[in-house]
């Protein structure tokens, strides 16, 4: 004798409203993910058939991935600390982001070398670095390089070296 | 992997680090291959391999080293393919001396410096008739020690013809150096050094070679374990010659395989946020470059073989990608426009120049350096001397909170209150939150489709610095200053969709390249052999062009892999044009016959005159077996039918390395930095060229033999648990995976249990010279006391997550406050996989008194910035300045 | 665990829940509780010491529960020869108790379930492998009986004053008949637990399946007896003594048949720590009522005393038996011990068809 | 087969094949991919006081209302290894019975197998994701009062969480300590909004018996249970149950032919104590070494006698009362 509730079960993955194809966010193996998204949230992430690298499979880690996205402890504003600033305070994006800009231009005319003690030109800023990539995509990392590097700040770093 | 028939896991816990992957080992494996899992500790991946073989930490080369030697000494190495596609019949120029004739050290060893001069290791030239040069310049030049790969994935430029004898017997041919180099690392040797019986020895021994040849393959996979050393490129060197010489490289089931950590761990080198390369492998530009001429000649030779002689057309095409049309043949092509480098820039310099208040400002972006980062005392402490950090990620990992929580606030070495640090934490949007391409170990660039917008503040890495980057040239906007104009010059205009976001396939498309003039003017190019140096072709990154071909985003095709061969060559793109098995021109023979039906990929058919088969052959596609070049022939022309590493600028793989690396043309085991054994082969006990920072607050433990060797007599080994993510940043937020790993542990035999007394499950505390951690403690028969050289070494296997905050669902000590600072020469990759260390029951103290107990265990041992960073301990340490006078 | 003089600079640990602390424990139960030694034991074989089958989510509202359903049944008994002989105040005592206790114990049955709310849901459908489903119908089926004689009962005692209306005279009409149907279900009532507590892979409980129905019907008589002695003048309380008398020699007897029955490691159960207390004082309890209605039956005071007595040794079972059983799900030894012994004499019996590990 | 309790033919079929999971813990990679899939898919609730549980890599312990997927980890020495290559050599030499047709039922002769194959090593690390048997006899279902648990069109034993009242008789039925009450008491903030991020996500069905479905919701869509689907190495396998089976012979053969005697199956045996599990194991050491019951029992199956005793039992009270009336109405 089953419930309504019970003969009307059904699977969330054929409920969603669209399946995205995608990459698993952790290590280097690349397996293949199915997104699906029902009212605009995550509602699970699992491997992907059709993928030769995984076939379908996932690692732990991958299928926490739905649980990564809707972390409970996830940040989603921006905070900011003062210097000697003893806790956080809230920033709006656009100022953090326009603070930033400011600091970075301030940074590199502080710190900019222009040639070397033999008079070779340099043309950079060594006050200013960077550190990831490593779980990035390739369009942002291009986008990072090609900035900092416009900008000469050649200490830029990734987990390859860590 | 699935195709070979015997597999080395060696420096890598694949099962646990990679399980998914592991599936082609495992299948491998139900195949009938025979799995072979080298490692200090009996892992998850021992639990299912054939045998399991326990090492000591550090001590790799001499298990390689004694295989090759095996391999030569017994005649089992491949002869045909050796003779055609490797150096191994390369003369040698008569300066070289090996570490067997220098106790340790190479010719060129400069104890002033530290370094080698490369010049005496070249080969010798027909013209000359003499070790030829094109090395030393690059071998006298401080910023050459940046990295090996300055030199591109394919190895410096080689000028000039160079002798061979074919029939090996030249004592100076490569085949001999090596067999003479070699010929200490014996069974008994790998015994004294690594632990490891004769008997599991000879089984590995036997299984590789006995799965080698024709019919067969072995397959190496590595990953940290080997890199993370103080000569950790030497260590795939290693496997690299062994693999030649039992002619695995290029062929299916064969190679060896780097597993990677990360996501996009490959494409953060292809397109490199690293501090000496740009997109695809070419260096950056060093102070000595001054014009684009300079640079080119540097970067490849144009009378050199393969691909890489076209570096020029690569370079032109970034150069007009950035810059555009402030990119012209009189302005170098906005070559003046690039920052130079004059030394080692990587992270780890970054932050010793944090300490002296050189740098201002830090973005960290997807990255823990506080908890993942070598020494990460060292690494807090920086970050408190800059006025500003960015930290960009999902939760507030330690490396956003370290100034309220951080370890040093307990210790009070800082005080909230007097941190200047301006910290502002960015939340970043998640891979489902972002469209854009991974690039995986094997290559292979995925494409993610976007899922859902990002919640609230986050965003994708793309869009912030999309915009950091139109707000700094909007604020520069107006200035007349030279140095601004690389910024207001930069091309940065990408198409926004509906959000304003800016469209990643735009950015790829700009990466892929694209013709700028000519009928084809705006259409994407398909390959990179249409990129030209006349500034016709702009291209972001040449390796990757053809992913955009035809305007098509071919990361993203996803033709169902049951749809498709084993090669599967329709999901994804992998560079270079979309090759699965790089060098795959090796899988046939001379006459470009497969060297047998069952190991069969990619051959010549004769009647069509091309080459064919599985995948996209890794050659010229009309280049027929036996062509041989003219002799004036440059670049791709200069290929013959049988160079298969067409990379390689002298189409051969490289059993001996006259240049590119910079601490020897031929592997050498070395100790590690920390060490409690003397280094059984040579006087010379560490890498002499490795790069040491003597500090105060970096000191080293005393290596074997020397005072207070014994206060710190354990070693310990890092690693990964399958239930975490490296420093914790993606996983000791989430409740399901953290539940699975709570608490942080170390690994001990019950041996050293009862030694030190430590409580199964109850805790201990482990002290190096930087920092004494505490763990719960598992007692288990998965670590196991090695014998090598007549005494017992014990290791003690710690894995790295934890980290010491507040926000996580889990924390713990974190290992890498354990871990001291020195490089490996080439590659500037910290040493984290072994150190000194000893151990103690209970729980470590808190507050203040932590540092006195470590500073207790210091002075007892009577360390000094000085300890342990001597570069030259061998016996004779002039004998390497006097081969160079002779030179 | 404090081995380092550093170890006070900690805060304590936090404590752990009790469901964690039964997957923590380790080491062999077949040596007993042996002290962790540096390699962790795993000589015995068991997984870390943790149990094989679940304790049920039963805590002493459902010992109440066994206890209570066992005096309404009794009682309905009682109640039912009281009605039958004449003996009115023994009936009113006996019936009004067989409701309370019906009410009571079906409480402290609902207060015990998960989704209290739903406890109707037992009603839902009728199965007979379920003694839970049969049991909720006979208390279903009992409670009404003996609800119609209870209201018929108070009815009287108020002097008629409930409103009732006409449904007095249908009320006094159906008492009797009720007063009977209470009594059929009375002894299934009784009776039921025994065989919900068999019917399950509970170690103890499941090893007493022959003998523990005889034990609830003993435990059941004395104490629904015991009660009446206590409520009812000895005047009329004759036959609850010689009730309470068969009981208590019928439990007293039952429970050493049932022990000779049970397997010899899982009978261990019945006679450790607080279950084993509980069952060894219940027996005592027993005794002393019965010696007490033996000699002063007829005074009040012993009467009452004994009665007392009674109740007590029938609370005691039902709490020793429940306790035994969940204690022995905690020692994986209780499944593992008998079940291997089990095996190993079919397959020496020749009979091997039937094992659940095959080597093909 | 007792008529009371169900038995093979008892099922009810609706086209549906029965279906079931095939484990082979000799290719488990022991990474809990499974148990994780499980969670994330069902949503279930971390079962953790984010402490090590003293059990090797294992921290979740043992199967119960929040986790359905458990791995075992197991370290063994030379001993335990040689006991266990003996007892399932033992097994073999019983002649434990084969389905199939007789005659050809016999198992290749191993009693003189090499019991040390060449490469295995002084110790072993045993892993073995454990899961409800979803038994063909089964004891949760048998004895729920109030039909909350049911047997599926595809022979699978699943708790329909809006009927369930949480009595937790069947924790009690079950022999292999699968089902439990799920407690209300997890901590968090309590609410409705689950897929949100910076949200910790509801707990539902406190108060009520919980565990596997063999993800019955995705079944009854054709798809894949999520452990079945995670598992990096196949080592848990999903299809028909008689292909598992199948399947679950054939390796076990091929692992007796390399000379790995301490192979066996759990579970594949319809004459067993449950007759037959939904879930089919295969093991390399004696079941309780991972925490299965060594003889488990529906214990159902002694119910008929039990209600005999019951009524015996009853009758004794009945007589008994009777006498009393009738013995102690005279004094």
């Amino acid at each position: 004798m089953t419930s309504q509730k019970t003969r009307d079960i059904t699977a969330r993955t054929s409920t969603a409203d669209r399946v995205v194809q995608s990459v698993c966010p952790y290590c280097a193996v690349g397996c293949g993910q199915r997104v699906f998204v029902k009212d605009e949230k995550v509602v699970q992430i699992e491997g992907d058939y059709d993928s030769p690298i995984s076939r379908g499979r996932l690692c732990p880690k991958g299928s926490a991935s739905e649980q990564l996205v809707n972390a409970p402890s996830r940040q989603m504003s921006v905070l900011y600390r003062a210097p000697y600033a003893k806790d956080w305070q809230h920033l709006d994006l656009e100022t953090a982001t326009d603070m930033v800009a400011d600091r970075f231009i301030e940074a590199r005319r502080n710190t900019w070398e222009d040639t070397d003690e033999q008079g070779r030109a340099l043309r950079r800023t060594m006050g200013i670095a960077g550190l990831g990539g490593a779980t990035l995509d390739n369009e942002e990392n291009y986008l990072i390089k090609k900035l900092f590097t416009a900008a000469g700040a050649v200490q830029l770093e990734n987990q390859a070296r860590i | 992997m699935a195709n070979a028939d015997c597999i080395v896991i060696q420096g890598s816990n694949m099962a646990e680090c990679h399980p998914v992957g592991y599936q082609w080992v495992a299948e491998a494996k139900a195949r009938g291959a025979k799995v072979i899992h080298v490692d200090p500790r009996f892992t998850r991946t021992s639990a299912v391999a054939s045998k399991h073989v326990p090492i000591r930490a550090g001590s790799d080369i001499v298990l390689l080293g004694a295989l090759i030697n095996y391999v030569l000494s017994k005649d089992l190495w491949f002869k045909d393919y050796v003779l055609a596609y490797t150096n191994a019949a390369t003369v040698v120029g008569e300066d070289f001396r090996d570490t067997e004739d220098l106790d340790g050290l190479f010719s060129g060893y400069d104890p002033e410096t530290g370094q080698y001069d490369l010049s005496s290791w070249a080969y010798e030239d027909k013209s000359a008739g003499k070790g030829g040069d094109g090395g030393s310049e690059h071998g006298s030049d401080t910023s050459s020690r940046a990295a090996g790969d300055q030199y591109g994935s394919g190895g410096p430029a080689m000028d000039g013809e160079f002798v061979q004898d074919l029939t090996l017997e030249h004592p100076r041919t490569v085949f001999q150096i090596l067999k003479r180099h070699y010929s200490r690392y014996t069974p008994e040797m790998v015994h004294e050094a690594c632990g490891i019986p004769v008997e599991d020895f000879d089984y590995v021994a036997r299984a590789i070679t006995e799965n080698s040849g024709r019919e067969r393959t072995t397959c190496f996979a590595y990953a940290v374990g080997w890199t993370h050393h103080t000569v950790g490129a030497q260590y795939i060197r290693t496997a690299a010659i062994l693999q030649l010489l039992l002619g695995n490289v290029g062929r299916p089931g064969g190679g060896i395989m780097a597993l990677r950590g990360h996501a996009s761990i490959q494409g953060s080198t292809d397109i490199p946020t690293l501090f000496n390369l740009l997109p695809g492998y070419l260096p950056m530009p060093k102070a000595e470059m001054g014009s684009l001429d300079e640079y080119l000649k540097e970067v490849f030779s144009p009378d050199g073989k393969g691909f890489w002689a076209n570096a020029d057309a690569y370079t032109v095409s970034l150069l007009k990608a950035w810059w555009g049309d402030a990119a012209t043949e009189d302005s170098e092509w906005a070559y003046q426009y690039m920052p130079r480098i004059n030394g080692p820039h990587g992270t780890y310099q970054t932050v010793m120049r944090m300490l002296d208040d050189e740098v201002e400002g830090y973005f960290v972006f997807g990255q823990n350096p506080a908890i993942g980062s070598a020494h990460g005392k060292l690494q807090r402490l920086g970050m408190s001397h800059l006025k500003w950090l960015v930290v960009r990620d999902f939760n507030l990992i330690e490396t956003a909170t370290w100034w309220k929580d951080g370890p040093e606030i307990a210790t009070g070495e800082l005080k909230t209150e007097d941190i200047g640090t301006e910290v502002f934490f960015l939340p970043g949007a998640t891979h489902v939150e972002k469209a854009g391409s991974f690039t995986q170990t094997q290559r292979l660039l995925q494409w993610r489709h976007q899922a859902v917008r990002p919640p609230g503040d986050c965003q994708s890495e793309l869009k912030f610095f999309f915009e950091l980057g139109k707000r700094i040239r909007a604020k520069l906007a107006d200035s007349t200053d030279e140095r601004d104009r690389p910024l207001q010059d930069l091309t940065w205009d990408y198409p926004l969709d509906e959000h304003d976001e800016p469209d990643p396939e735009a950015v790829l498309a700009e990466i892929n390249g694209c013709h700028l003039t000519g009928p084809e003017a705006g259409t994407p190019l398909s390959s990179y052999t249409q990129m030209r140096a006349d500034g016709s072709t702009a291209g972001g990154c040449w390796i990757y062009t053809g992913v955009y071909a035809d305007g098509v985003n071919h990361a993203a095709d996803r033709r169902p892999g049951q749809e498709q061969g084993p090669v599967a060559s329709e999901w994804g793109w992998s560079w270079p044009a979309n090759r699965r098995i790089l060098y795959n021109r090796a899988s046939a023979d001379l006459e470009g016959k497969p060297w047998s039906e069952r190991k069969k990929y990619v051959w010549w058919d004769e009647e069509q005159k091309r080459w064919t088969g599985d995948d996209v052959p890794d050659f010229p596609v009309d280049l027929a077996p036996g062509t041989v070049p003219d002799r004036d022939a440059r670049g791709v022309a200069a290929l013959a039918g049988d160079d298969p590493f067409i990379m390689q600028s002298d189409g051969k793989g490289w059993l001996y390395v006259p240049k590119g690396m910079v601490d020897g043309p031929l592997p050498t085991h070395y100790e590690p930095q920390e060490s409690p054994v003397s280094n059984p082969l040579y006087g010379q006990q560490q890498n002499p060229t490795r790069v040491v920072f003597p500090r105060e607050d970096n000191l080293s433990a005393p290596s074997a033999g020397t005072r207070g060797s014994d206060v710190y007599p354990y070693v310990f080994t890092t690693y990964r648990l399958t239930e975490h993510h490296t420093a914790g940043g993606m996983s000791r937020w989430l409740p399901y995976l953290s539940e699975l790993q709570p608490e942080m542990f170390c690994e001990v035999s019950p041996e050293l249990a009862a030694e030190r007394g430590l409580e199964p499950y109850g805790w201990a505390t482990i002290i190096s010279p930087r920092s004494a951690i505490e763990a719960k403690v598992l007692v288990t028969d998965r670590v196991k006391p090695l014998k090598v050289g007549g005494h017992t070494v014990h290791q003690i296997g710690l894995p790295y997550h934890w980290g010491v905050g507040q926000d996580a669902v889990v924390s713990g000590d974190a290992v890498n406050d354990l871990v001291g600072v020195t490089l490996d020469p080439n590659v500037q990759i910290q040493e984290s996989k072994v150190g000194s260390c000893t151990i103690v029951p209970g729980r470590r103290p808190q507050g203040a008194e932590l540092l006195t107990l470590v500073s207790d265990y210091q002075s007892r041992a009577g360390l000094t910035p000085e300890t342990g960073n001597q570069k030259l301990t061998g016996s004779d340490p002039v004998s390497g300045e006097g081969t160079k006078e002779e030179n | 665990m404090t081995v380092s003089d550093f170890d006070d600079y900690r805060p304590p640990e936090p404590p752990h829940s009790r469901k964690r602390d039964g997957k923590r424990r380790r080491g062999g139960s077949g040596q007993g509780r042996v002290e962790p030694s540096v390699v962790p034991d795993v000589a015995f074989t068991s997984y870390y010491g943790r149990s094989v089958v679940k304790p049920p989510p039963w805590g002493n509202p459902i010992a109440v529960y066994l206890f209570l359903g066992g005096v309404a049944g009794g009682s309905a008994l009682l109640g039912l020869g009281g009605q039958m002989t004449g003996r009115l105040i023994l009936r009113r005592n006996s019936r009004l108790a067989a409701l309370a206790a019906t009410g009571a114990g079906a409480a402290a049955l609902v207060v015990d379930l998960g989704r209290p709310e739903r406890f109707l849901n037992m009603l839902r459908t009728i199965k007979l492998t379920s003694p839970m489903s049969v049991g909720s119908w006979i208390l279903a089926a009992f409670g009404t009986g003996a609800g119609v004689c209870a209201a018929s009962e108070i009815d009287r005692m108020t002097g008629s004053r409930l409103p009732l209306g006409p449904l007095r005279r249908v009320l006094r009409g159906l008492e009797g008949p009720a007063g009977v149907e209470a009594a059929v279900f009375a002894a299934p009532l009784s009776v039921y637990t025994a065989v919900l507590l068999s019917d399950t892979a509970n170690p103890t409980w499941n090893a007493a399946r022959e003998d523990l129905p005889l034990v609830f019907v003993g435990s059941a008589s004395l104490a629904a007896a015991g009660l009446a002695m206590i409520t009812t003048p000895v005047k009329e309380a004759g036959p609850a003594r010689t009730m309470a008398l068969l009981g208590v020699a019928g439990e007293l007897i039952a429970t050493r048949v049932m022990e000779r029955n049970m397997d010899p490691v899982v009978a261990e159960t019945l006679h450790q720590d607080a279950p084993g207390r509980m069952l060894a004082w219940s027996e005592r309890l027993a005794v002393i009522g019965g010696v007490g209605v033996l000699l002063g039956g007829r005074h009040r005071l012993t009467a009452a005393l004994s009665g007392v007595a009674l109740l007590g040794a029938s609370v005691l079972t039902r709490f020793g038996i429940l306790r035994a059983g969940l204690r022995s799900t905690e020692d994986p030894r209780y499944t593992i011990e008998p079940q291997k012994n089990r095996l190993a004499a079919r397959r020496r019996a020749g009979i091997v068809h039937d094992s659940i590990t095959t080597s093909d | 087969m007792d008529p009371l309790t169900e038995s093979p033919d008892h099922l009810r079929h609706s086209g549906h094949p029965r279906k079931g999971f095939f484990t082979d813990t000799s290719i488990c990679i022991g990474c809990k991919a499974c148990e994780v899939a499980c969670k994330e898919w069902n949503r279930n609730p971390v079962d953790s006081d984010y402490q090590l549980l003293e059990s090797s890599y294992d921290n979740t312990g043992e199967l119960g209302a929040d986790t359905w997927r458990h791995v075992a980890f197991v370290e063994q020495g030379r001993e335990q290894i040689d006991r266990a290559r003996e007892s399932g050599k033992a097994l073999v030499s019983l002649g434990i019975p084969r389905i199939g047709p007789p005659g050809q039922d016999r198992a290749p002769d191993l009693s003189n197998a090499d019991t040390a194959p060449p490469d295995t090593d002084e110790f072993r690390w045993l892993m073995s994701s454990d899961v409800c048997k979803h038994c063909t006899n089964a004891g949760c279902l048998d004895v729920c009062p109030t039909g909350a648990l049911f047997r599926t069109e595809h022979g699978t034993v699943v708790v329909q969480d809006d009927v369930c009242n949480g009595c937790g008789t069947c924790v009690a039925g079950c022999p292999f300590g699968v089902i439990e009450r799920r407690s209300n008491g997890t901590a968090g903030p309590k609410t409705d909004r689950d897929f949100t991020p910076g949200e910790q996500a509801p707990t539902r069905n406190g108060g009520v018996a919980q565990k596997c479905t063999l993800c019955y919701d995705r079944m009854v869509d054709d798809q894949t249970p999520a452990c079945a689907q995670a598992c990096p190495t196949t080592s848990i396998k999903y299809g028909e149950r008689e292909n598992m089976v199948t399947a679950a012979k054939e390796r076990v053969a091929e692992l007796h032919a390399q000379g790995l005697t301490e192979a066996r199956l759990y579970g594949a045996n319809d004459s067993d104590g449950v007759g037959g599990t939904g879930s089919v194991f295969l093991l390399l050491d004696e079941p309780e070494v991972y925490g299965l019951p060594p003889d488990p029992q529906v214990p159902t199956k002694d119910l008929p006698r039990m209600y005999k005793r019951a009524g015996v039992a009853a009758a004794g009270m009945l007589v008994g009362a009777a006498a009393a009336f009738l013995v102690g109405g005279r004094n």
